[in-house]
């Protein structure tokens, strides 16, 4: 009954019983504005302790423990220290670029979370091409990279963005061909078609090896595109101090590093539509006890709970593995993850055309 | 090669040295003119074969200053050490940083530190001092620093 | 004294220098602050596109003249100035300044205290070697690395504390000996942390070196020939991986090293692989000094008797020793007084940072953190 | 053959990055091999050991006597000039004249803790205490005086 698809329906009823149409279509525009500015706001405090915690207890260390209960405010500290930080703009620097550079790449993540199934009919736009669309916008990402690195005038942030866009350009070849692999057996591209089609078993399982095999790959390539270690080359610590965003302070950075967050939230939220059935429940063809146990978990818990396993993954790989060098990230695009995965599609084409895939 | 045999040889090379005794390892006195020929003997020569110069630096004598090469070999596991006179006023010496290239670091240190100039050295700048020093070479016995109280 | 320099780029290559700035090169400040340097390195690197085609050393960012500080400390004080060169190896450190006096003095030190020294020296060096692996492996980008070395290098400066009253700069070795006899504990302690090391040593093969990102990061990386290696004075395990044979333990014994039964690890391939597999064999070396010796502690004096007054006859006495990073040598030179007329210290860090521009060039900017890496470079021990 | 070597590649690979993952989850799941000390929070059972050179101390016993003769040799002995001795001459009842020391001045700014000062000491009369908080507001604090006011020197310490 409290499920998100019934709290929007009924402000959708009360709007368009007081207000005559356009205005419930400008109010309802604004309500989802303020909700996805939100929802950042509160991914960006739960990611960031998220990673914490967890790059903590993988080093054998406590993490932050004294702000708040358990240190789960720590965020929040940081997000205030952060926003009464002085931003500075370098003499030497390009200053529009330079500022409209971090706007950019949060206008690309909530641009993104557009086509997003958060829960069962609760979506803010249901598009026909929805994952088309996301693999379109998020190419835009090395834009805001491009233009933070090239106007900050340093050579270290220049290094950043350059490797950053040689390294987004590729990876989203593999990307995109592993949604692709989905999209062959689904034979739609509109997010909701997709989640429908995974009602009696998620692709994961339904699509044999290639769709494992498209996951992983999937997995490997949306973590370099958001930057994340091991492909973390943009940023780079040791190397290049903080690569594409070294001169920027205060809210600026803060900007930039909610957006890199928010773009794991997402890749891990399409991760887990394709491959992991988005809000669809956990179900055992014959068990309908079982079944209907899973249907009794609401279906938001469902999506989140899918999202944040991927994401978990995702800074698993970051606190263990070390940085790969410019040249050996391209080669591992161009030699082993592009042509595995075009044997691969080719091997889920088949696999559709034959109908072997349950 | 033991402590005799080497002096031998030594003596044979190079006639004007002399040696110094009472040290662990052979000590020769060389000419600063005769410096440049012989270490290039040193480290050809198979029998010597002094490959490895594990220490170069400089003494202050206050009458004169004493350039010190430590030389190892790792063939033959042979030391010795070669003492160069230098006119303290005038410390001028050839550069054997294309023989032994670890020269190449230890003697920009000599020269900031001690103001040897060594000839025809590839790169004769400031290594560790800042950029614009200007006045003594550190660690010379003369040089006294008002601002950084080294003496107690 | 010091103006401030007129032309403030004058950091632009100079005409001899043998590089010079073609079209599309460019030159970045690599340092003094800089996460990969651990300390106030400062690089100026030539660079065209990623690839480097120089790396020029400015030093002296922490240069505190300690061989001139040295000049007028006797030669009891002048030994605990020594730890703050390579503060990583401080006993070592401190041990070469030791032997260096009583090679003067022609003192005959205990067994006992010859026992505890090498004992000391080689926690030192596992400890040492702990830092370097967590530090390298966070150069690479693997953060966890660090804090895992550092459960195990933490319960060595336990064992340090304890017995020498410091975790870090101990100035527990004395002319003539220890400065203090060995703590009760001392051997239950070492006892343990040998079997937390060997509970806890595969896990580094399997976090980083059988890592696949790791081998290739590392495997033809910054190769440095054996001619080379001889030539711009490498020493330890920067030497050792290029095969050539330079372990001051081994060939010029000092100490109880000659009656020891350990290996001299060598690796042939000379790259950075090479030289992370010298070090991570030579903890496990340095293990196996250890257990030979915790239970054959001799009994007797820990130190031997000294005047108070310590007099060096006229002379020069060097000694070499065998550090964490490589060869150690203390030149004392004499004029019989209380306090040493000059010393140099001959660090191994300044000899192994000579070479990086050899190694470097050509490649990639990433390779350069690896390197530094392999070099183990310590920036107290370059500048002293 | 090509093929095979590729797939032994990727196979190989893919091992060896699963191992540290392991490694890595393992430490996830294991919370009790945490190794992180809470100071301050573990104030009252942090134990130094006795050795710990923290700051050098005179002993003084309960009629405030204290050991030191006066002698400077833990002057001489220090590289840093952290300890400076200022004496004084007593009248013995005896009616001679007798050195003590008036204030052991130390400069905790400017000490190592080498503990070369408590070896030279003949007579024991300094000791390294195991504080080792020693953050003051006023860079006058840190330079001690070790003598307690009035205390005369231990009957018998020559």
């Amino acid at each position: 009954m409290w499920s998100f698809s019934y709290i929007a329906n009924e402000i959708h009823e009360w709007l368009s019983k007081t207000f005559n149409p356009t205005w419930t279509l400008i109010i309802e525009m604004v309500l989802a504005g303020v909700a996805v500015i939100g929802l950042f706001a509160v991914l960006g405090l739960i990611l960031v302790i998220m990673e914490r915690k967890v790059s903590a207890w993988i080093q054998i260390r406590l993490g932050p423990n004294r702000v708040g209960p358990k240190g789960m405010m720590q965020s929040m500290a940081d997000t205030v220290k952060l926003m009464v930080k002085e931003g500075l703009t370098p003499t030497g620097a390009d200053k529009i670029m330079f500022n409209v550079a971090p706007v950019i790449a949060m206008i690309v993540a909530m641009l993104l979370l557009a086509p997003i199934a958060f829960a069962k009919n609760f979506q803010l736009w249901d598009l026909n091409i929805g994952v088309l669309y996301v693999s379109c916008v998020s190419s835009l990402m090395v834009i805001s990279i491009l233009m933070a690195g090239w106007s900050s005038n340093n050579k270290y942030s220049l290094l950043g963005a350059m490797r950053s866009g040689a390294q987004i350009v590729s990876y989203e070849l593999s990307a995109g061909l592993s949604i692709l692999t989905i999209i062959v057996f689904t034979g739609d591209l509109q997010m909701s078609k997709i989640i429908a089609s995974q009602k009696t078993g998620w692709w994961i399982f339904k699509g044999h090896i290639p769709a494992l095999i498209a996951f992983i790959t999937f997995l490997i390539a949306v973590t370099a595109e958001t930057n994340r270690a091991p492909f973390d080359l943009a940023e780079a610590e040791s190397e290049l101090t903080a690569g594409f965003h070294t001169e920027y302070s205060g809210m600026k950075f803060a900007l930039f590093f909610l957006a890199e967050y928010v773009n794991v939230f997402i890749v891990c939220a399409i991760g887990a539509t394709l491959f992991l059935g988005g809000w669809m429940p956990f179900h055992i063809s014959t068990w309908t006890g079982f079944n209907h146990v899973m249907d009794y978990i609401p279906s938001s818990i469902w999506f989140f709970g899918k999202t944040f396993f991927l994401i978990f993954v995702i800074m698993w790989f970051r606190w263990t593995f070390p940085r790969l060098r410019i040249d050996q990230l391209l080669n591992l695009e161009w030699k082993y993850l592009l042509p595995i995965s075009m044997i691969n599609l080719l091997v889920a084409t088949l696999m559709a055309m034959m109908g072997w895939h349950f | 090669m033991q402590h005799e045999e080497l002096k031998i040889k030594l003596a044979e090379l190079l006639t004007s040295a002399t040696f110094e005794e009472g040290g662990e390892w052979t000590t020769i006195n060389v000419e600063a003119a005769d410096w440049l020929v012989f270490a290039g003997q040193l480290r050809n020569d198979d029998s010597l074969f002094f490959d490895y110069l594990f220490c170069l630096t400089c003494v202050d004598w206050k009458t004169h200053l004493i350039m010190v090469y430590h030389l190892s070999s790792t063939k033959h596991r042979h030391n010795m050490v070669v003492k160069v006179k230098l006119d303290r006023n005038k410390p001028e010496i050839e550069t054997v940083s294309h023989i032994w290239r670890t020269a190449e670091f230890h003697e920009r240190e000599v020269y900031e530190m001690f103001g040897v100039n060594f000839l025809n050295h590839p790169d004769l700048r400031l290594l560790i001092l800042p950029d614009g020093w200007e006045g003594k070479n550190p660690l010379r016995k003369d040089f006294e620093d008002p601002v950084n109280m080294i003496k107690l | 004294m010091y103006k401030e320099p007129e032309i403030l780029s004058n950091y632009a290559l100079g005409s001899n220098s043998g590089v010079s700035l073609g079209e599309g090169d460019f030159q970045i400040n690599f340092g003094p602050q800089h996460p990969a340097t651990h300390g106030v390195l400062h690089l100026v690197i030539t660079l065209n596109g990623e690839t480097i085609k120089k790396v020029e050393p400015h030093l002296g960012y922490i240069h505190r003249s300690i061989e001139k500080m040295c000049e007028s400390l006797t030669y009891r004080q002048f030994i605990y100035v020594t730890s703050r060169m390579d503060y990583l190896s401080a006993h070592i450190n401190n041990h070469a300044c030791a032997l260096a006096v009583e090679k003067g003095l022609q003192v005959e030190v205990p067994a006992r205290a010859q026992v505890i020294r090498v004992l000391m020296d080689e926690l030192t060096r596992i400890a040492s070697h702990e830092l370097w692996w967590g530090a390298m492996a966070m150069d690479l980008g693997a953060f966890t690395p660090f804090f895992h070395a550092f459960r195990e290098r933490e319960s060595i400066n336990d064992i340090m504390e304890e017995t020498c009253g410091a975790r870090l700069t101990m100035n527990y070795m004395v002319p003539g000996g220890v400065m203090h006899d060995i703590h009760p504990n001392f051997q239950k302690r070492v006892k343990d942390f040998l079997q937390l090391y060997k509970r806890k040593i595969h896990e580094y093969d399997e976090l980083v070196t059988g890592n696949i990102i790791f081998q290739n990061r590392m495997k033809g990386i910054g190769y440095l020939s054996a001619e080379d290696a001889v030539s711009y004075g490498c020493s330890g395990p920067a030497a050792r991986g290029s095969g050539v044979s330079s372990d001051i333990r081994k060939i010029y014994p000092y100490e109880i090293y000659d009656k020891l039964e350990f290996d001299e690890v060598l690796e042939t391939a000379g790259d950075s692989f090479a030289r992370y597999m010298v070090r991570i064999k030579e903890m496990h070396q340095s293990i196996r000094i250890i257990e030979q010796l915790i239970d054959n502690i001799p009994e007797g004096d820990f130190q031997a008797k000294t005047k108070n007054v310590l007099k060096l006859p006229k002379g020069d006495f060097y000694t070499r020793v065998e550090t964490a990073r490589g060869e150690l040598g203390v030149y004392i030179v004499s004029e019989g007084g209380t306090t040493p007329y000059r010393i140099k210290f001959r660090s191994p860090g300044f000899s192994n940072l000579s070479v990086l521009d050899h190694m470097a060039r050509g490649s990639k900017i990433g390779d350069l953190v690896a390197m530094m890496g392999t070099l183990d470079l310590v920036i107290p021990d370059i500048d002293r | 053959m090509f093929i095979t070597r590729y797939i032994k590649e990727v196979w190989g690979a893919v091992k060896s990055l699963t191992t540290g993952m392991k490694r890595t989850l393992y430490y996830f799941t294991h919370h009790k091999e945490i190794i992180t000390e809470q100071y301050p929070d573990n104030r009252d059972t942090l134990v130094l050991p006795d050795r710990f050179k923290g700051e050098v101390v005179m002993p003084h016993n309960e009629s405030n006597e204290h050991r030191c003769t006066g002698c400077t040799a833990c002057e001489l002995a220090c590289p840093n000039g952290t300890i400076k001795v200022i004496t004084r001459f007593d009248i013995t009842p005896e009616g001679k004249k007798k050195k003590a020391i008036d204030k052991l001045v130390y400069h905790l700014e400017l000490c190592t803790m080498c503990g070369l000062c408590i070896e030279a000491c003949p007579s024991d009369a300094i000791k390294m205490a195991q504080t080792f908080e020693h953050s003051v507001f006023d860079r006058n604090k840190l330079t001690k005086v070790l003598n307690n006011p009035d205390s005369k020197i231990m009957e018998g310490v020559e």
